[in-house]
């Protein structure tokens, strides 16, 4: 068995070394890759702080991820037609800064994922996972009956946005930022799982009653870690978009929500980098099987049901021989 | 808009809520029982279409397209069962969740490769296609009357079955306590693949019957799936009679939304503008209903209370 | 009356026709162990959770040092100074026993909305929860995994967590429970040297423990208080012999 | 991800070996999930047209996109990026083109679309290394309304899904068509069930009924309506009435007229050709999709002849000039690069226990769309 420890240094030099070794063989796609793995990955923590700490089974977390895409689409698509997005009190001029962009999807997920915590987390169980991709559902029909900004084709921006200093769309580049995104993401998670509220919260998701008669309030806890976590996602959504220059509803699908789920569970639920290997492996298998076959989707279906039935405690579980926390 | 027109409308709810009973029959009943979430029950819904499809190319006969479909369904659901679900009764319903969203990727991509990428053709009988005229003048499809009248069927004989038989008791008593049932000498792993079974016989009738009017193709099941899953949320998990009327409020909200919301917003709108928004407000409408009811009651309609 | 801390007048619970509690008033004053005694079905479990909030009352109110908290949710309650310990141990499994105790000492902490530091580097919260282990003789075991202690440990446990708040009253549900004759010894005195710090309310099947603890006893019956007094005063109550008697025969 | 893209693609060159390959196309198109019929057809008919060809120096690479947006994307990154092509197409659906195309030609790629023809491309967004084989989108609509104007029909209750393409679909239909309209509805984007619609067409007074519903919804909706009754005539742009969907409508869409701009009985050399090669090779008859990437190749096929894909400047005048045998025999370029054709309408028909189409006439002769003129390239 390996030391948890190991298995996370290992992981996260791995998914540095691989586009640095494609940029020495001028392998410019498996960079692309490399990037789309750690964004994916990025949602998928962002997640495991509400579920993986928290307990919270969200089957709509596709919301936030969608909003933090079409943060970066609307503002991007007014700064390309030069348009300032008119709300009636207040106008709005575009933007092609990432900085800007990653500002308003932080902000506007955190808002939705306050709105949605607050009525969701009334419920509980299964009646939570169905309300949450009730609110997904919401987005999704809403998106992609809104003409103004694309309906179900979606947005398109031509050049990807721009960060100080940086030129985006070096394939290198881009990903440096991706990751450098996502290695904060995992520190947040870390330092939060540690932290008196993560401790609370995972306290929370195992003893609600005994969190209560210590005298704080577990409701609380979990909307807060739902709101951290949906800002998190959006964040990662907006550099999805950003990833493939283009947003659409389908950002907001429940396919995308289960998705998340499932990157989470392949690498190990609650666990620091569960996500991050779940994400790589997706990603590889996605590649390598769909190549060999159209019908690569039952092989990804045994796969997954290999892992759930065998590995619990996903594959960090079984390289550690430890089980995760139990949601 | 005329009375007859709403009638009909409400007619078409009614058909539409009846079609989702009897998917979200098995699905509440799987999830009472069990207490399993299985994602894949539109795959079994999927699994009833095809076969139904199959055989009614082969031999020309819709009853006999409708038994193969109840048959290929349960037959499917029992495999299932005992290879894969029957180690989930006691998982979390994150690892229920997972797992039986794998079987939609392997179930729907099985199908492809064994059927094709197109379409299957299913269709009426003859003795059931057509309109026929009711009273006050209006003028009905004889096969949605037909559905709406085996939907009926089917929930009354749920309840019977439930209520008034021996192996109803067995299956209610399994809902409260599983080590109570076990003590009573029943094979309590046998009665879950027999629950299964029926389940997945629900959904395959239902494909069946739907499919003759719709499209017999892969990926039809996971929408109404989700339907299926929005009612039986609204209803209270595990509770048929739930089941029953969530069904027709949301065949009912459907239905009505669709044709009534662009009408309401021509009232205040421009006639284009008032169909597209009132469209778009109404693909959402059941989705709204559902978090209204869980944000009033956080159990559903008839669930038990925590 | 200034020496009461906690107090219950006339609370009363139904769960449609049956009536779980009706017109409860007992008394908890400083200093003291008030022991709550009853047959199963009694009431004594409904009782509880009325006290520390877990369920609403229909009617009656609960005060706590003076302060009507009939009104305030379970964690109010708990900020108000009640410490409450459960039958059936309700603890967090997955995570270490120390975990357990700083949970508790954060709850008392009143901050729970640190995000950066980790909660076991923080020297205030681990004073008091190590402190809390070692009364309870669980300092040795401070770092295991808390699914790895023995069902003893973790009554004490339990306790311990409590005792991380310095509540102003105890209210403790069947702490023997499940524990052998020694534990329940071992119980016994460490309640005993307790009640000097705060009163306990004490819900208990151990009749032997009750006797040996408690100051005063309450039988309930029925949902009701049939009988309050001191142990010697109990012990010839004849409605408490009847209702004894009747469940013994 | 070590995964070389070798593994990654079915490729022709590769059999007769990849150093002979001088221009390589790359082919992004549904192949599995919903929808994967489209993209079948349109892959076999552009890999027919290649092997008849009996050129050994194009390497085609094909791609699936499981018709999702975000995977067509990175398809096109690793296509561009990796596997260098110089032409890409395959692209079925409206929404994954706005995702691909743009990016793709400013990269200085050439795109051909076998199948989707947003309007955003066809005008103020239209490119000079992108060329649309099959139709502007609003094309077969447009044709639908002149053949509704052509029979007489007065009255039409339209519909369409509540999505951009469906929106692009009725206002197609209502800048041909001249008469009163009697309901406009929107329904909702994968919807099985129109009995709520079918009831409000019987209530609307109409006298015919214009309808696009793509895929699964097309079948429903055919079937539901002739089992309604309701006996209106229903016009519709091809894509209901094709032939991998005919049969799984069966009866029910007999006699319906429809528009589009090929049919397997248009009479010339090529069509005929391509419709016995087509059903000698796969063993089941030609789809329009099949037509439009057949088509396809022949074009690229046509410039390769006359200038390599390296002069940029030249391979895409020899492209503009469009000097290829088309299955619908006239075909020209217009402006935008979209394409100047006939337009048909056709009857459903049964020709033994198969489904099929059959021509009744033109519906628009040598028709152009209504963007050229805001396009600048």
């Amino acid at each position: 068995m390996i030391g948890e420890r190991y298995i996370n240094g290992l992981v996260l030099a791995g998914f540095l070394a691989v586009p640095i070794w494609a940029l020495a063989m001028d392998e410019p796609f498996t960079i692309t890759l490399a990037t789309r793995a750690s964004v994916l990955a990025m949602a998928a923590v962002g997640l495991n702080i509400a579920l993986g700490i928290g307990g919270l089974v969200s089957l709509g977390h596709a919301v936030f991820f969608g909003l933090g895409g079409y943060a970066m689409g609307i503002l991007a698509h007014h700064a390309q037609t030069h348009a300032a997005l008119d709300l009636g009190f207040l106008a709005i001029e575009g933007s092609r800064s990432m900085p800007v962009i990653w500002i308003t999807a932080v902000t506007v997920s955190a808002l939705a994922a306050l709105l949605i915590g607050l009525l969701s987390l009334r419920t509980t169980g299964v009646y939570f996972i169905m309300i949450t991709l009730a609110f997904g559902q919401m987005f999704f029909f809403f998106s992609i009956s809104w003409s103004a900004y694309g309906g179900e084709d979606g947005l398109s921006i031509y050049v990807r946005n721009g960060f100080p200093g940086l030129d985006t769309l070096v394939p290198i580049q881009f990903f440096g930022l991706c990751f450098t995104a996502l290695c904060a993401a995992l520190l947040l998670h870390w330092r939060l799982r540690a932290s008196p509220f993560g401790m609370a919260l995972n306290a929370a998701r195992q003893v609600p009653r005994r969190v209560e008669t210590v005298g704080l309030n577990p409701m609380r806890l979990k909307l807060l870690a739902f709101v951290v976590s949906g800002a998190v996602t959006g964040l990662a959504g907006a550099l999805f978009a950003d990833l493939n220059r283009f947003v659409s509803p389908t950002m907001f699908s429940w396919q995308l929500s289960g998705e998340l789920i499932v990157l989470i569970i392949i690498g190990g639920v609650g666990r620091l980098m569960g996500p991050v290997i779940g994400a790589a492996l997706f990603v590889a298998l996605e590649h390598f099987l769909g190549g060999l076959t159209d019908f690569w989707h039952v092989w990804l279906g045994a796969i997954l049901l290999l892992i759930v039935l065998f590995a619990r405690g996903g594959l960090i579980g079984i390289l550690t021989g430890k089980d995760g926390p139990r949601v | 808009m005329s009375a007859i027109l709403i009638i009909e409308q409400v007619l078409n709810g009614l058909q539409f809520g009846v079609m989702l009973f009897l998917m979200a029959a098995g699905l509440t009943l799987i999830f009472g029982v069990m207490g399993l979430i299985n994602l894949a029950h539109g795959s079994l819904y999927m699994v009833g279409a095809f076969a139904a499809a199959a055989v009614a190319g082969a031999t020309g006969s819709f009853v006999l397209a409708l038994i193969a479909a109840l048959a290929a369904a349960a037959c499917a659901g029992t495999i299932v069962e005992i290879v894969v679900i029957r180690r989930l009764y006691r998982a979390a319903h994150l690892d229920q969740v997972l797992a039986t969203f794998a079987l939609i990727l392997i179930f729907s991509e099985g199908t492809r490769w064994v059927f094709g990428s197109f379409p299957l053709f299913l269709d009426i009988p003859d003795y059931l296609s057509g309109p026929i005229a009711l009273p006050g003048g209006i003028e009905y499809p004889l096969y949605r009357l037909a559905l709406i009248g085996a939907g009926v069927l089917v929930a009354v004989e749920l309840w019977w079955l439930t209520s008034r038989t021996r192996i109803g008791i067995q299956i209610r008593a399994g809902e409260n306590d599983r080590e109570m049932i076990a003590a009573l000498g029943v094979d309590i792993s046998r009665l879950y693949t027999l629950v299964f079974a029926m389940g997945a016989a629900l959904a395959g009738l239902a494909g069946a019957l739907v499919g003759a009017i719709q499209s017999v193709q892969v990926g039809m099941g996971e929408p109404v799936l989700i339907l299926a899953f929005v009612v039986i949320v609204i209803g209270g998990i595990g509770s048929i009679k739930g089941a029953f009327i969530g069904s027709l409020l949301v065949g009912l909200t459907d239905t009505l939304g669709g044709v009534f919301l662009p009408e309401l917003f021509k009232v205040f709108m421009d006639v284009g503008a008032a169909t597209q928004t009132g469209s778009a407000l109404a693909s959402m409408a059941v989705y709204i209903l559902m978090s209204v009811v869980l944000i009033w009651r956080p159990t559903g309609l008839f669930g038990m209370r925590a | 009356m200034s020496d009461v801390i906690l107090s219950t007048r006339n609370l009363s619970r139904s769960f449609g026709a049956l009536k779980a509690t009706r017109n409860i008033s007992i008394d908890l004053r400083a200093g003291e162990i008030h022991a709550v005694i009853g047959p199963n079905g009694a009431g004594k479990s409904t009782l509880i959770e009325q006290i520390s909030g877990g369920l609403r009352s229909d009617s009656g109110t609960v005060h706590l040092v003076g302060r009507d908290v009939s009104a305030l949710s379970t964690q109010a309650r708990a900020r108000a100074g009640l410490g409450r310990t459960f039958q059936i141990s309700a603890l967090a499994m997955e995570d270490t026993v120390l975990e357990n105790a700083l949970l508790g000492a954060l709850g008392q902490s009143g901050r729970p909305w640190r995000f950066w530091r980790a909660a076991g580097e923080d020297r205030d919260l681990r004073a008091r929860a190590t402190a809390a282990l070692e009364r309870v003789g669980l300092a040795g075991v401070a770092d295991q995994v808390t699914a790895s202690l023995s069902h003893g440990q973790r009554r004490q446990l339990e306790v311990a967590v409590a005792l991380t708040l310095s509540p102003r009253a105890f209210v403790m549900d069947e702490p023997m429970a499940g524990l052998g004759a020694e534990g329940s010894r071992v119980m016994t005195d460490f309640l005993d040297g307790l009640r000097g710090e705060a009163p306990i309310l004490l819900v208990e099947h151990d009749m032997d423990a009750v006797f040996a603890l408690a100051d005063r006893i309450s039988v309930l019956v029925y949902g009701q208080v049939i009988a309050t007094g001191t142990v010697a005063e109990i012990r010839v109550s004849r409605e408490v012999k009847e209702a004894y008697l009747g469940e013994g025969a | 991800m070590k995964l070389k893209s070798l593994a990654l693609s079915v490729t022709l060159a590769a059999l007769a070996g990849t150093a002979s390959a001088d221009t390589k196309i790359g082919m992004i198109t549904t192949l599995s999930g919903g929808g994967a019929g489209l993209g079948i057809d349109v892959r076999d008919g552009f890999m027919l047209a290649v092997k008849q060809s009996g050129r050994d120096d194009i390497e085609v690479v094909i791609e699936d996109d499981q018709r999702k947006p975000d995977i067509a994307v990175q398809l096109a990154d690793k296509m561009i990026q990796s596997e260098k092509v110089d032409i890409m197409t395959g692209i079925i659906w409206s929404n994954l083109a706005m995702a691909v195309v743009p990016s793709a030609v400013s990269q200085g790629v050439f795109y051909l679309s076998p199948n989707a023809g947003p309007s955003a491309l066809a005008g103020e967004g239209c490119h000079r290394n992108y060329f649309n084989v099959a139709w502007q989108n609003d094309n077969l609509h447009e044709a639908a309304g002149a053949y509704a104007n052509g029979v007489g029909y007065g009255n039409s209750f339209i519909l369409a899904p509540n999505y951009p393409a469906g929106k692009d679909a009725l206002t197609g239909y209502k800048r041909f068509f001249e008469g009163e309209l009697a309901g406009e509805v929107y329904t909702q984007l994968g919807q099985t069930d129109y009995a709520a619609e079918i009831a409000q067409i019987r209530a609307s007074g109409a006298d015919s009924v214009f309808f696009f519903l793509p895929g699964g919804m097309g079948i429903s909706f055919l079937k539901q309506y002739a089992d309604s009754g309701v006996d209106l005539p229903v016009v519709g742009p091809a894509f209901s009435f094709d032939q991998g969907i005919l049969q799984a409508v069966g009866g029910a869409a007999l006699g319906v007229v429809n528009t589009s701009q090929w049919n397997k009985d248009i009479d010339n050399a090529t069509n005929a050709a391509f419709v016995e090669s087509f059903e000698a090779e796969y063993g089941r008859l030609p789809s329009l999709y099949a037509s439009q990437g057949f088509d396809t190749a022949n074009l690229i096929l046509s410039a390769l002849d006359r200038a390599g894909v390296d002069d940029a400047d030249a391979f895409r005048a020899a492209l503009r000039a469009a000097e290829f045998d088309s299955t619908r025999g006239d075909f020209a370029f217009g402006p935008n690069h979209h394409p100047v054709q006939t337009i048909y309408a056709r009857e459903v028909v049964q020709e033994g226990d198969v489904f099929t189409n059959r021509i009744l006439g033109v519906a628009l002769e040598n028709h152009s769309d209504a963007y050229a003129g805001d396009c600048e390239m």
